[in-house]
């Protein structure tokens, strides 16, 4: 294969297809650790709201049903992650990992209990989110850019990939022009002023884990409802781990958060592209060194250019009134 | 007239410690009541119950005449308290404004609230004279600005009782004046206010009447007008105070501690220090003064390693301090303490001390290295048997080294770092704001043996934003302001409108 | 009394729809006809595999089928501590009198489907997609590009690794996502050797209407109509025979090889892709595995010298 | 009410053993769920991996490689560091010591071959662990990142070396040759000849050896003094003289060279050679073994031998009760962690009130 084979436009579609799931989750993350709650169990989230989200579109045969049930069970889970890490105190890192484990191996258990395919869902088939074609798309695919432009690099994707997007601006508005936001924010690095300006802090990260718990569902129901059309044991495959790197990475920002996830996107989809290319002088590199590919820039981005992140003040330390 | 506030037989305990027993007096409206107490006597754990902060483990609370139950400090801010904190409740990274609007928003959109309340902070900075911009970030705010952000911010919520707790351990006298000035306005207004100092001066000049607390219990409540300075300190520590300490003939020995030509300049490209020149001889306290934030902290960091200076030299002794040829402090400080330098940090709580420690280990903190044996084993026996001395010696209440230190009292944490240090027979010693919110009791015997080092032979480098503390203490005074040291005089040309001026920074060279 | 069986698969599982599970159809079938059942496990590690066998064969299990290469080390020390139970071994060669090592030719077959593939390609770009670079998918993805080239020289072939983990098996996502990648490259036919993963890639294959070869089982049946074939490799045959052979007392040990004669791997055609496999294509396909089981051509296996002639 | 009112029995034994049994209760209804007796099943977990002495022995050979990962884990997070990358460095530290026997298994004596391949294991266990810890100590890149990342690369350097170089011509597993038998640690059923054919070997006593030496190293000598200051407040270390990055960047390599001792037991204790994906989340499970254990040598020995139990009961249990897949298991370690590791004081409140009770 050559160097020209090389497609640009491709790598971009894929990457707005990629970059949703690490968009949804580093969102959750966001709202979770702003709020001063360490959120190590995205992965877990992710996990069970596909399963469920896959089982009951699968039941129902609607898509939207499977993603209502996502939300539902991802959002109880974050509800106990609260309970163990705000209401009980426990080590938020400890409840993290925990929940992790416990879930990948309860939706294995329960996926094979009702379908006895040895964890995995059946297909959903027509239970599938559909893809959007945007109105006139019909008439711009011929054109030379546009075309492409119009039908594959914003067009045609499904609903929650539109969604993922319409969340950067949103998280934005809500961190720093709500209410909501700004207890959020002060939770996360001092809860005792907080505390001390009359505000509940229990209740603010629990909140918090809410939103995170709602968001996280619909990256769990994008992997198995969108992307694949069925749920299979571990099929976030280190998705949430992702996530909170992009999340470091974007120094817990909204913006520069979905940026991160972007690149990841971005490098994924570099990488599938660049696989089995003849370079220059290289020859082929072999497939394994190329899947390094994403993991080594994040390393030598996080070394080199953004050094410095700052984490929220609060992050991991359980509210307690004493000294 | 109906008190504003009535304490009835409050009690609460922590664990071992019963921080507050069987405490009732009231507080009159549109008075301001004083508290006093030495380190540890209860008098945060009272004001943290009426704010709803802690509860009571049992008594009751009086608001207005009104019995009341407060949960938490929704409940305190809803029947009008406000409370300014020993340690100030800012969030660093959010501006003024956010600061004062939090927990009122008024709205879940707060564009529009934010542009009202600018205003609205504007017009009460100008109406108080608190020269605050809505819009800077805190953690960019000296501490002075920031307890006037928290005066702000009972200010905007109206609050009608106002716990002040040390508001002015950190203040600059000047600092300290406009915040009274603030006080003072709102007594006009009719609002009630409780002000805890361990600064007598400050309940002469500014309350009505004064609460003692002594372990946990109040020892007495008396009109401010009929008591004077060496009636309540009695009335505190539960025997007369000396005010004037004996000290030897000023006679210093050679040079310890040759600064030249020293200068920081910091990543912002922001001059820190200029130019410092001075030494310190054996035997002789040499004092900083000025408003904090004038480069005194930096200056400390300089001498004690933890911070390399831009240029100059340091000599110790007639040695050039090891500043040169490195990249970066870390690990710097253990070479200086080895050349003899000790170090009491101006913020014990942050480098002074390892909160999760207990008070034993932290007991040598600095000092670890000098105390492995084989294979750098720890020598518990002897790290026991030293921190139990040190505990009596220095009178640590509770005098308990397995204690977690994070659980002593201020007072009482300054007092394990000062026998930590004093302990390694220094040459020289720095020390940073040695009794920020510490009683007149433990002040007394914490300078006593301040003197007593000097009179040993140890140089010391003071710095105190105290005047009280430096005139007490120093043999020679140097005014900082703006990095540059802007005058020098001996102690007994000690003059506090001198050293006002020197410190705004109005020098002449 | 009856023999008593047991079937050990390796990190794949049971239900991989792939090797695995074809091993667990087999043994079905034997039950089924016999009603003679066998006991089944999963193992995670290879640790995991020598503590399973050793306590089989002290239950006094007669035949123990392990499933995947990686239980080769651990088949061979315990076939030793236990001469009177029987192995099968498949996938891969484990010394012992007590021990059938079945290996498949899968070149043969992955050749078979890539001429198909060279035929059913219109852009004249077809695909790999395989789980882990590992010799394994290595020697499928060489027999495919050995039948593409013999067909037409010119078709190119795109070629993908889902990933470096074992959840490369077990990520169909990234198997959708790499088919759509291939897809924008111009590809039309994709062969994915990936486990759990290329349920993804069929997925994507059939959303996007072109067309995806299957393997080890077939999986035609899972998209009628954008499926071109599947490579199957026989295993579940390999378990049958073994565990009959056994019943009736004529198993023997030894390493066999099984390729399109011996029936081990082959093309699928049934109803569920009679639409999309032309006459033409049917006869030229069936004519390259006569070729290969004549011996006229000569399949390269990949592992012979870790190397690939195209 | 918190812990500090209790006594000590209650904090170090009822706490963990009621949290335990909450566990266990849940697991309980989930098995009940699927279709088995919970109380037979747990007969058979326990006496699979308890009673029966070739279970224990499995049980303490799994226990072996979570006790050094538990370390690597738990050396780390005294400095303050969560090290998530001891799976990597395992994974690396298995290289190490597999290029050394490769190299010398046929030349060497056993007595040098075996000292010489440990060495192997931990150098390049903590080579891989430099990296994270010297751009967190001089360029303040997240540890936690930096390690999930390096994981993911050394998969995929391991996939190529071994695929590439280790995997002998002409065969099928994705592994090195199998080493000389001078490689092979001594297995301790030679001592204890009721242990049966288990692989528990000398790298059990080795790991017991590492607990003691992590305890005194950790609590009674200057470095380890050190250690914990920075761990806890980076500021005080500094102003103690304590050179930050040099403590975090020797606290990574010793985490990592630990990590990559426990490729020790299951590489030359077990398998005799290199295979792909060895570690198989043994990295992972330290995290909860160092946290389960408090980081204090006696809770990572107790919580490793309870993992190598799950592993070694639930395998079998799952063998002998279809129904039970292995999976199980791993939802009921999670079980174990969530209630042990993170909600310790959830009986505090009972137990006290308990306690209270009987004083009056
Ligand atoms: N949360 C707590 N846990 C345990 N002990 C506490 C706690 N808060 C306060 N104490 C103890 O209660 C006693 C009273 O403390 P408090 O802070 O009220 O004293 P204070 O009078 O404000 O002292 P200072 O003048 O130093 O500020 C002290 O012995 C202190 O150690
Ligand atoms: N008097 C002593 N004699 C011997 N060893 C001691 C002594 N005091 C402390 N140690 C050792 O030092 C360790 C740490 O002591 P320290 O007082 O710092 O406890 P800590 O930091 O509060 O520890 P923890 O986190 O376990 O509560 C103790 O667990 C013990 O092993
Ligand atoms: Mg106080
Ligand atoms: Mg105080």
């Amino acid at each position: 294969m050559m160097f020209d084979d090389f497609q640009f436009s491709s790598i971009l579609v894929s990457t707005i297809r990629n970059a949703p799931v690490l968009m949804f989750a580093a969102m959750a993350g966001l709202f979770a650790e702003r709020s001063g709650v360490v959120d190590l169990a995205l992965e877990g989230k992710m996990l069970a709201a596909a399963f469920v989200s896959a089982a009951v579109a699968y039941a129902t045969q609607n898509p939207w049903f499977g993603i209502l049930a996502g939300v539902g069970i991802s959002a109880a889970i974050a509800l106990l992650q609260g309970f163990v890490s705000i209401t009980q105190k426990g080590n938020q890192l400890v409840a993290g990992i925990a929940l992790n484990i416990a879930l990948s191996g309860l939706t294995f258990v329960l996926a094979q209990f009702f379908f006895m395919q040895g964890g995995r869902t059946p297909d959903l088939g027509s239970a599938r989110l559909f893809d959007i074609v945007l109105p006139g798309s019909d008439a711009v695919a011929g054109i030379p850019f546009l075309g492409w432009f119009y039908t594959k690099l914003i067009g045609g994707h499904s609903a929650l990939v539109y969604l993922a997007f319409a969340l950067i601006p949103l998280v934005h508005w809500i961190l720093y022009h709500t209410r909501f936001g700004l207890r959020l924010r002060a939770v996360g690095e001092n809860p005792h002023a907080a505390d001390a300006a009359g505000i509940n802090v229990e209740r603010t990260r629990f909140m918090a884990m809410l939103c995170a718990g709602v968001l996280c569902s619909f990256s769990g129901a994008y992997l198995s409802i969108v992307q694949s059309g069925f749920f299979l044991r571990d099929m976030s495959a280190g998705n949430g781990y992702l996530a909170l790197t992009a999340l470091v990475f974007g120094n817990w920002r909204p913006l520069q958060t979905a940026l991160g996830c972007l690149m990841f996107g971005f490098f994924a989809a570099l990488q599938v592209q660049i696989e089995g290319v003849v370079f220059p002088g290289l020859g082929k590199v072999p497939g394994s060194l190329i899947q390094m590919i994403p993991y080594v820039v994040t390393v030598v981005v996080l070394a080199g250019l953004m050094a410095k992140s700052v984490a929220p003040k609060a992050i991991g330390v359980p509210f307690v009134k004493s000294r | 007239m109906q008190p504003a506030v009535e304490f009835q037989h409050i009690s609460k305990r922590f664990g071992a410690v019963q921080a507050n027993r069987d405490v009732s007096f009231s507080i009159a409206e549109g008075s301001i009541h004083g508290v006093i107490g030495e380190n540890g006597a209860g008098k945060s754990t009272l004001m943290s119950i009426l704010y709803g902060y802690y509860r009571a483990d049992s008594g009751k609370l009086l608001i207005n005449g009104q019995q009341h139950d407060i949960r938490n400090s929704h409940e305190a801010i809803d029947l009008g308290i406000g409370m300014v904190h020993q340690h100030f409740m800012l969030v660093e990274n959010m501006t003024v404004l956010d600061n004062v609007m939090l927990g009122s928003e008024g709205g879940f959109r707060l564009q529009k609230n934010r542009k009202q309340l600018e205003q609205q902070l504007r017009d009460i900075c100008q109406r108080y004279s608190l020269d605050v911009d809505p819009l800077d970030k805190i953690e960019d705010l000296s501490v002075g600005v920031q307890q006037r952000v928290e005066i702000l911010k009972q200010i905007y919520r109206s609050a009608n009782i106002l716990i002040l707790d040390e508001p002015t351990a950190v203040l600059t006298v000047q600092e300290t004046a406009s915040l009274f000035a603030v006080l003072r306005l709102f007594k006009e207004q009719g609002k009630t206010i409780i002000l805890i100092t361990h600064k007598l001066q400050e309940i002469l000049d500014i309350t009505d009447e004064v609460t003692v607390m002594r372990a946990g219990t109040v020892v007495g409540s008396v009109q401010t007008a009929n008591t004077n300075k060496e009636q309540l300190a009695e009335l505190m520590v539960g025997r007369p105070i000396e005010t004037h300490l004996p000290r030897a003939p000023y006679a210093p020995g050679e040079t310890v501690l040759d600064v030249k030509g020293l200068n920081l300049i910091n990543a912002q490209q922001v001059s820190l220090l200029k130019d410092l020149n001075f030494n310190i001889r054996a035997g002789e306290i040499v004092a900083i003064a000025g408003v904090s934030g004038n480069g005194q902290s930096e200056l400390l960091e300089v001498l004690s390693g933890m911070h390399l200076p831009s240029s100059g030299t340091v000599s110790m002794q007639g040695k050039p301090l090891p500043f040169a040829g490195r990249k970066d402090a870390d690990g710097l400080p253990a070479t200086f303490r080895e050349l003899g330098i000790a170090h009491v940090p101006e913020d014990r709580l942050r480098d002074g001390v390892v909160k999760n420690f207990s008070v034993m280990m932290n007991s040598f903190l600095g000092y670890q290295k000098k105390l492995g044996k084989a294979f750098g084993l720890l020598d518990y026996k002897t790290i026991l048997k030293t921190c139990n001395e040190l505990l009596s010696k220095f009178d640590v209440r509770p005098a308990d080294p397995h204690l977690r230190i994070a659980l002593l009292s201020g007072g009482n944490q300054q007092k394990v770092v000062m026998a930590r240090e004093m302990a390694s027979s220094p040459k020289l010693m720095l020390v940073g704001q040695p009794t920020r919110g510490v009683d007149i009791g433990t002040i007394e015997s914490l300078h006593a043996r301040l003197l007593a080092m000097r009179d040993a032979g140890v140089a010391i480098l003071l710095v105190s934003v105290e005047l009280e503390e430096v005139r007490a203490l120093a043999d020679r005074i140097l005014v900082m302001s703006g990095g540059c040291i802007t005058g020098e005089l001996k102690v007994e040309e000690f003059d506090a409108t001198r050293i006002g001026l020197l410190m705004g920074g109005l020098h002449k060279h | 009394a009856d023999p008593k069986f047991a079937v050990i698969y390796d990190a794949g599982g049971k239900f991989d729809k792939s090797f695995n599970q074809s091993a667990s159809e087999g043994a079905e079938r034997f039950k089924k006809e016999t009603k003679i059942g066998f006991m089944e496990v999963q193992v995670a590690s290879d640790t995991q595999t020598e503590q399973v066998l050793r306590n089989l064969a002290r239950k006094k299990v007669d035949l123990i089928a392990s499933i995947g290469f990686a239980q080769a080390q651990a088949v061979q020390n315990v076939a030793k501590e236990f001469p009177a139970t029987k192995f099968v071994l498949i996938d891969g060669v484990a010394k012992g009198d007590n021990v059938s090592s079945v290996l498949f030719k899968e070149q043969e077959g992955s050749y078979l489907v890539g001429v198909a593939a060279a035929i059913a390609s219109k852009s004249k770009k077809v695909g790999f997609i395989g789980g882990m670079d590992i010799p394994l998918i290595r020697n499928f993805s060489c027999g495919y590009v050995q039948g593409v080239k013999a067909t037409d020289a010119k078709v190119e072939i795109v070629q993908n690794m889902v990933g470096t983990t074992t959840s490369a098996w077990n990520d169909p996502a990234k198997g959708g996502e790499l088919a759509r990648a291939q897809f924008e490259r111009g590809v039309d036919v994709i062969f994915a050797a990936a486990g759990g993963s290329g349920m993804g890639t069929l997925q994507a294959v059939k959303e996007k209407g072109k067309l995806a070869i299957g393997v080890d089982s077939n999986q035609n049946y899972m998209y009628p109509g954008s499926m071109l074939t599947s490579m199957v490799k026989r295993v579940d045959q390999v378990i049958y025979d073994s565990f009959m052979q056994m019943k009736n007392g004529n198993w023997k040990a030894g390493v066999a090889y099984k390729g399109l004669k011996e029936g081990g791997v082959d093309w699928a055609l049934d109803k569920d892709n009679r639409s999309v496999v032309s006459a033409d294509m049917e006869k030229r396909v069936n004519a390259a595995k006569q070729d290969i089981i004549s011996g006229k051509v000569k399949v390269v296996d990949f592992r012979d010298a870790n190397k690939c002639p195209v | 009410m918190n812990q500090a009112d209790l006594p000590r029995w209650a904090t170090a034994f009822a706490l963990p053993l009621l949290n335990l049994l909450s566990a266990l209760l849940v697991a309980a209804g989930v098995i009940y769920l699927l279709g088995e007796s919970p109380l037979e099943s747990l007969g058979i977990l326990l006496n699979a991996a308890v009673f029966n002495p070739e279970g224990m022995g499995y049980t303490l050979f799994y226990a072996t490689t979570f006790i050094f990962t538990g370390l690597s884990v738990s050396i780390a997070m005294q400095a303050g560091l969560f090290n998530i990358g001891s799976e990597g460095q395992m994974y690396l530290g298995g290289l190490g010591l597999t290029l050394v026997l490769l190299a010398f298994d046929a030349s060497l004596p056993t007595w040098l071959l075996i000292p010489l391949a440990i060495a192997g294991s931990a150098i390049f266990g903590a080579a891989w662990a430099f990296l994270p810890g010297y751009l967190q100590a001089k360029r303040g890149s997240h540890v936690v990142v930096t390690t999930i990342m390096f994981n993911f690369i050394a998969a995929s350097l391991m996939n190529y070396i071994i695929v590439s170089f280790l995997i002998p011509a002409g065969e099928q597993n994705t592994a090195s040759r199998v080493f000389a038998d001078s490689a092979w640690l001594p297995k301790l059923n030679g001592i204890l000849p009721i242990l049966g054919e288990t692989p528990l070997n000398i790298s059990f006593i080795m790991a017991l050896l590492a607990l003691l030496i992590y305890g005194i190293a950790v609590w009674r000598t200057t470095w380890g003094y050190q250690l914990r200051a920075t761990g806890l407040n980076q500021h005080a270390a500094h102003y103690a003289g304590i050179s930050i990055s040099k403590t975090i960047i020797i606290a990574m390599m010793i985490s990592g060279a630990l990590a990559g001792l426990a490729s020790v037991n299951s590489v030359m204790g077990s398998t005799h050679y290199l295979g792909l994906n060895f570690p198989a989340g043994a990295g992972f499970i330290g995290i909860a073994v160092a946290l389960m254990g408090r980081q204090h040598p006696i809770g990572i020995l107790l919580s490793s031998i309870l993992f190598g139990a799950l592993i070694q009961g639930g395998f079998d249990l799952s063998l002998e009760k279809p129904n039970i897949p292995t999976e199980t298991f791993i939802f009921i370690q999670g079980l174990i962690i969530l209630f042990c590791g993170a909600m310790e004081n959830l009986y505090a409140p009972a137990i006290s009130a308990l306690l209270k009770r009987k004083e009056k």
